[in-house]
């Protein structure tokens, strides 16, 4: 399969990506740039973290209408695995490609830390290498990833089960303690009702190597593997 | 323009300000809700005209409607 | 353009009395009138106060500052250059330096702290180095103080906001909180880039006839160095407008600029390349061609401006961030500008290079002005300030107060805002960006691999402002000691230096004084390690009403380690490890965070430069032979607290049970003291014999002191048992708990 | 309440939004500046007194006068 990774004004995190998905995957993945339209025929497009346009106005706010993000939306529209990270996650909810919006953290602070999230519904493109109720350890690095959505598309997002993580405690289990920003129904990512669409603000991919504080992100990225083979 | 969060949406920068505001000794503050203020010229022949620009302005880029209410004002020059 | 630049209309006159006000001296505003042969313009005049200012010129510094070894086998590029360069082997060179932010990060914490990590990075990628790393060192008043919770939060904030967005990981640091700096805080930014060898861009203007591009932001009336001027009542005629203003950061367009001037390097087009840093186009332009003894030519007209009606005054000494210099080859300018105009990014041709030795600025076809450029980058007039020490020492010795039981004054002292855990700080930075960082925040030195080798950098900064104070010179070694030993107990070797001189007024004899003696300890020690000193900066006048702050010189090690699978943390990894004491001298009390807290006295003990030598070498031995389990270094609140530290595995707690009593030595010296040096490491029985070997060889003690548990206790002699839960509670509330006081 | 960054003062935030505005097909938008929006109850007597009171909010906390300047308008209730 082949990967391609977007690179808007303002992505950090895209270097990174293509890193674990060339040099730790061993994986056919190549650089996309905000000003092109064409996709180049990839079968999974990855918009990475970082602060697009500086954030300046609304976190992805202002990459949503890049010329890339025109052929992303067709390309999600036809069926095409696309994955959003932390910024990324923030421009597919700008996109209208996910439902909801991501907000200022509730502490207001920036966070950098590793925590635990569970794995919600195996049945995705996205989650299929890993077992139901799975808990990964993967770091989050974000100001604003507080997830809302009106409570009664939250309901529905449950009910079809779009949200595909969510933080947990030691025990596994969703609690205040362990939800580093406030998220609602303490939702670390979610997928859209056809699930070709995911986003969610913690990192796999600086989750890839042992020796980097563990590879829980790999679940991830061998799951859109698995579900294109 | 005025962008704010919508009601019921969580608002922490609000209730930060509101209980610094308390603890320097403002008690007779009540809520606080904190939103953006753009600042923008347009070239327009009217004030009407002029709204409606920013009007799609907001729409399209400056407000998103999940999370926020926006609220215009028009001033000639 | 031959004529003599001529005063613009409704210009203030050039008098001696316009000298003073723009803080030159009477005798360099006669050496300006003699270098030119007439008097100078006011737009020169500006240029020259900024040029020969202290911050330009180093002209307190230069003399001592020369003192400090600077050679090396490594060393590739010294100071001289925006940064130090070292050769860290398999075709890399690690880049870095320090630089200080402390006025501006005090008037505005956060877009002061902010622009401080904006401008070390340029100081970076102008050698054409990716900045892959960041560390700082912060200073604060006590939590007592009204401001310091403002303070702290401003410039965390600052750093964080800028760094984060640019995507390079702040990978440590440290903070302190004294009285001492409740009026004048310390914000100090080191960075360090990677660049290939042999890719080293220089700042070295070459090529007659070469254009000159303007790169970044626009430029406004930023930061003009205004204090002086406000109070010039005939400059001050449209009032408000020109009021000069704050910097602020804008991390999105640095984000741009360092993949746009990485690209344009790449081109092989780009001749020299420089920041603008303090007296921006000045500054940036003047030292290029003073550099490759060559002239240069700008025209204002051409650069680019944020707001209307910029005098030439403005445009010279803005201060504007993310803006950049380039000297083009020849006939490749366009090929730069594509690159620019990718990353949408202003990239403006306002000048060339020139055979004259001049540096001639015109606009709207006038002259503005023509100055010799060796009279403004070299020829600022060097002093030779008066030092003495102090009639009396001004040793801190604070008298003792009543002391609290061992365990108690261990919870006491992992309570205190200069011992607890920095999470709170370092949560606020993305310390992961780039996929380098094996070591996070939280241990004695951030380790960093670097991509396609086996190679990993460790680094540290270290300060101690209250050794410092007590006796500048022992307090420099002391603290360029630390830094190799946080560095060595990460299991890499110290390879060099960059140093932060903080001082007080350098026109009072006594600061002159500690600064002189602050970088005798530095040369000794650093020689005494073999590691150069191949950058640094010096931030003098750190005073407020006549009350300056303690010395405090701020080391940045570097560190090279051949096998990154040799790197180990500070925390106890496996039950069933012995621990071992590492020990050069006994710990003293003065300058410790206990005797700040509970009384004592004020003396340093003298220091065994080759005994740490050899404590550092064995470090790294043991971390090469793949010996020992952890290593860390005892600082703030001595052995009782550095055992606990190791304690707190991010992992999870674990125990340890030891016996550390030692005879003749006091117990709360033994448990609390500080000063060099001990290191706590634990090792696998097996090793223990090994260990001691080694250790024995360079004639250093070492001594079996107990085991880890996996029971969460810290047993320590017969008084000290404390569950290890309950003292980590306490050191991660420290900082919490402070700054949530008063909302 | 309005707080917005003093002329002269780099706004990276406007700057941005007129960029993206711009390059949205919005050709007739001049300078952009943005701010902050800030909406509070006070409990005062008169529309004098409500106003004396926020001014000094702003003054101790939400407005920093170097960088910013802020414009008050009150509202009855
Ligand atoms: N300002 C800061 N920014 C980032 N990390 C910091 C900062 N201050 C301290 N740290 C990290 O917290 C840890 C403890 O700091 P410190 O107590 O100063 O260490 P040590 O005494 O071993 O030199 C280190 O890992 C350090 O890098
Ligand atoms: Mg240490």
């Amino acid at each position: 399969m082949k990967w391609g990774v977007v690179t808007f004004p303002g992505s950090l995190d895209d270097r990174d990506m293509l890193y674990a998905l060339r040099d730790v995957m061993e994986q056919d993945a190549q650089p996309l740039w905000h000003k092109d339209r064409d996709l180049r025929n990839v079968d999974c497009v990855v918009l990475p973290g970082g602060f697009s346009y500086g954030d300046y106005l609304r976190c992805g706010a202002m990459a949503r209408f890049s010329p890339i993000m025109e052929s992303v939306v067709n390309f999600a529209r036809r069926g095409g695995l696309v994955l959003g990270v932390c910024n990324g996650f923030q421009i597919l909810c700008e996109a209208h490609l996910l439902p909801g919006a991501l907000t200022r953290n509730r502490s207001l602070a920036f966070i950098c830390e590793r925590l635990t999230v569970r794995v919600e519904n195996v049945n995705t493109p996205f989650t299929c290498a890993a077992q139901n109720g799975e808990l990964l350890r993967l770091p989050i690095k974000h100001g604003e990833g507080l997830y809302v959505a009106p409570r009664d598309e939250l309901r529905r997002m449950e009910d079809r089960g779009q949200v595909l993580v969510r933080y947990v405690n030691q025990h596994g289990e969703p609690s205040d303690d362990a939800n580093p920003n406030g998220s609602m129904n303490s939702i670390a990512g979610v997928a859209n009702d056809r699930f070709n669409v995911f986003g969610l603000m913690p990192h796999p991919e600086h989750a890839v190597e042992p020796m980097l504080g563990g590879d829980g992100g790999l679940r991830i990225f061998r799951s859109i593997v698995q579900s294109l083979a | 323009m005025y962008i704010t969060p919508k009601r019921g949406v969580l608002d922490p920068q609000g209730r930060a300000i509101e209980h610094s505001l308390k603890s320097l000794g403002f008690h007779n503050v009540g809520q606080v809700r904190m939103g953006k203020y753009i600042e923008l010229d347009v070239a327009a022949q009217s004030a009407e005209e002029a709204a409606g620009e920013v009007g799609r302005m907001c729409e399209q880029l400056l407000a998103n409607s999940v999370i926020e209410d926006y609220r215009l004002e028009v001033e000639g020059a | 353009m031959s004529e003599h630049p001529a005063a613009l209309p409704g210009e203030p006159r050039v008098d001696l009395e316009q000298a003073l006000a723009h803080g030159l001296s009477e005798d360099e505003f006669r050496l300006i009138e003699r270098g030119l042969g007439r008097t100078p313009t006011f737009t020169e005049l500006g240029v020259f106060s900024v040029m020969w200012s202290e911050h330009c010129s180093y002209k307190s510094s230069r003399r001592h500052l020369a003192m400090l070894p600077n050679q090396g086998s490594l060393v590739v590029g010294g100071p001289g250059e925006n940064a130090g360069a070292l050769d860290v082997g398999d075709g890399w060179l690690a880049v870095f330096k320090i630089e200080s932010h402390n006025h501006p990060s005090f008037v505005e914490p956060y877009p002061g702290a902010a622009t401080g990590v904006g401008g070390i990075l340029r100081d970076i990628f102008a050698m054409g180095a990716r900045p892959v790393a960041s560390l700082n060192s912060l200073k604060f008043g006590s939590f007592n103080h009204p401001r310091t919770r403002y303070l702290l939060g401003g410039v965390v904030g600052g750093i964080g906001g800028y760094g984060n967005c640019v995507g390079v990981p702040t990978v440590g640091g440290e903070v302190m909180f004294d009285d001492a700096y409740n009026d004048n805080i310390l914000v100090n930014a080191f960075c360090l880039g990677l660049a290939r060898k042999g890719e080293l861009q220089s700042a070295r203007a070459r090529g007659v006839g070469n254009p000159v591009l303007y790169v970044g932001s626009a430029t406004g009336r930023d930061g003009i160095h205004g204090a002086s001027l406000l109070a010039s009542a005939e400059f001050d005629q449209s009032s408000d407008q020109k009021r000069p203003t704050v910097q602020v950061g804008d991390p999105f367009t640095e984000k741009l600029l360092i993949e746009a001037c990485l690209e344009a390097v790449k081109t092989g087009a780009v001749a020299a390349l420089q920041d603008m840093g303090a007296a921006g186009l000045t500054s940036s332009s003047s030292e290029m061609a003073a550099r490759g003894k060559l002239g240069i030519e700008l025209n204002l007209d051409r650069v680019p401006l944020r707001e209307p009606n910029l005098t030439p005054y403005e445009m010279l000494l803005s201060e504007s961030q993310e803006r950049m210099l380039i000297v083009a080859e020849k006939g490749r300018e366009a090929e730069l500008q594509a690159v620019f105009e990718k990353w949408d990014l202003h990239a403006v041709v306002i000048g060339q290079i020139t055979d004259d030795g001049r540096w001639r600025v015109s606009w709207r076809g006038q002259a503005v002005a023509d100055i010799p450029v060796a009279m403004l980058a070299d020829e600022a007039p060097v002093y030779e300030r008066p030092f003495a020490p102090p009639v009396r020492p001004s040793a801190r010795t604070t008298a003792v107060k009543q002391r609290p039981a061992p365990a108690e004054a261990l919870r006491r002292l992992l309570d205190s805002p200069n011992v607890g855990s920095r999470r709170w700080v370092y949560r606020q930075y993305d310390s992961i960006v780039q996929s380098n960082t094996v070591i996070e925040p939280g241990s004695d030195a951030a380790i960093l691999r670097i991509k396609g080798t086996r190679r990993a950098l460790a680094l540290a900064v270290d300060s101690n402002p209250r050794a410092c104070a007590i006796d500048p010179y022992l307090g420099a070694i002391a603290v360029t000691l630390e830094a190799a030993r946080n560095v060595a107990c990460s299991g890499a070797r110290p390879i060099g230096i960059t140093d932060c001189l903080n001082y007080g007024n350098p026109e009072r004899p006594e600061i002159m004084w500690q600064f002189v003696r602050g970088i005798e300890g530095i040369r000794d020690a650093a020689a005494a390690l073999d590691t150069p000193v191949v950058s640094g900066n010096v931030s003098f006048y750190n005073e407020t009403q006549g009350r300056a702050i303690p010395p405090t010189p701020t080391l940045a090690m570097v560190g090279l380690s051949a096998d990154l699978a040799n790197c180990r943390g500070q925390f106890f990894r496996h039950p069933g490890d012995l621990i071992l004491l590492l020990r050069t001298s006994n710990p003293a009390l003065a300058a410790s965070e206990y005797a700040a807290m509970f009384g004592g006295e004020g003396r340093l003990e003298t220091i065994d430069l080759q005994k740490e030598r050899a404590l550092i070498d064995l470090l790294v031995t043991l971390a090469e032979a793949r010996l020992i389990s952890s290593a860390h270094d005892v600082s703030d609140g001595g052995l009782a607290a550095a055992m606990a530290e190791c304690c707190f595995s991010p992992a999870g707690n674990l125990g340890a049970a030891v016996r550390v009593s030692a005879a003749g030595l006091d117990s709360a010296v033994n448990l609390f003291g500080e000063g060099p040096s001990t290191v706590i490491v634990s090792a696998p029985p097996e090793a223990a014999r090994a260990i001691e070997h080694r250790a024995e060889g360079r004639g250093l003690e070492c001594r079996r002191v107990g085991t880890v548990l996996n029971d969460p206790i810290l047993k320590i002699d017969t008084e000290i048992e404390v569950d290890v839960a309950e003292l980590r509670a306490i050191y991660e509330q420290a900082l919490p708990r402070r700054i949530q006081a008063h909302g």
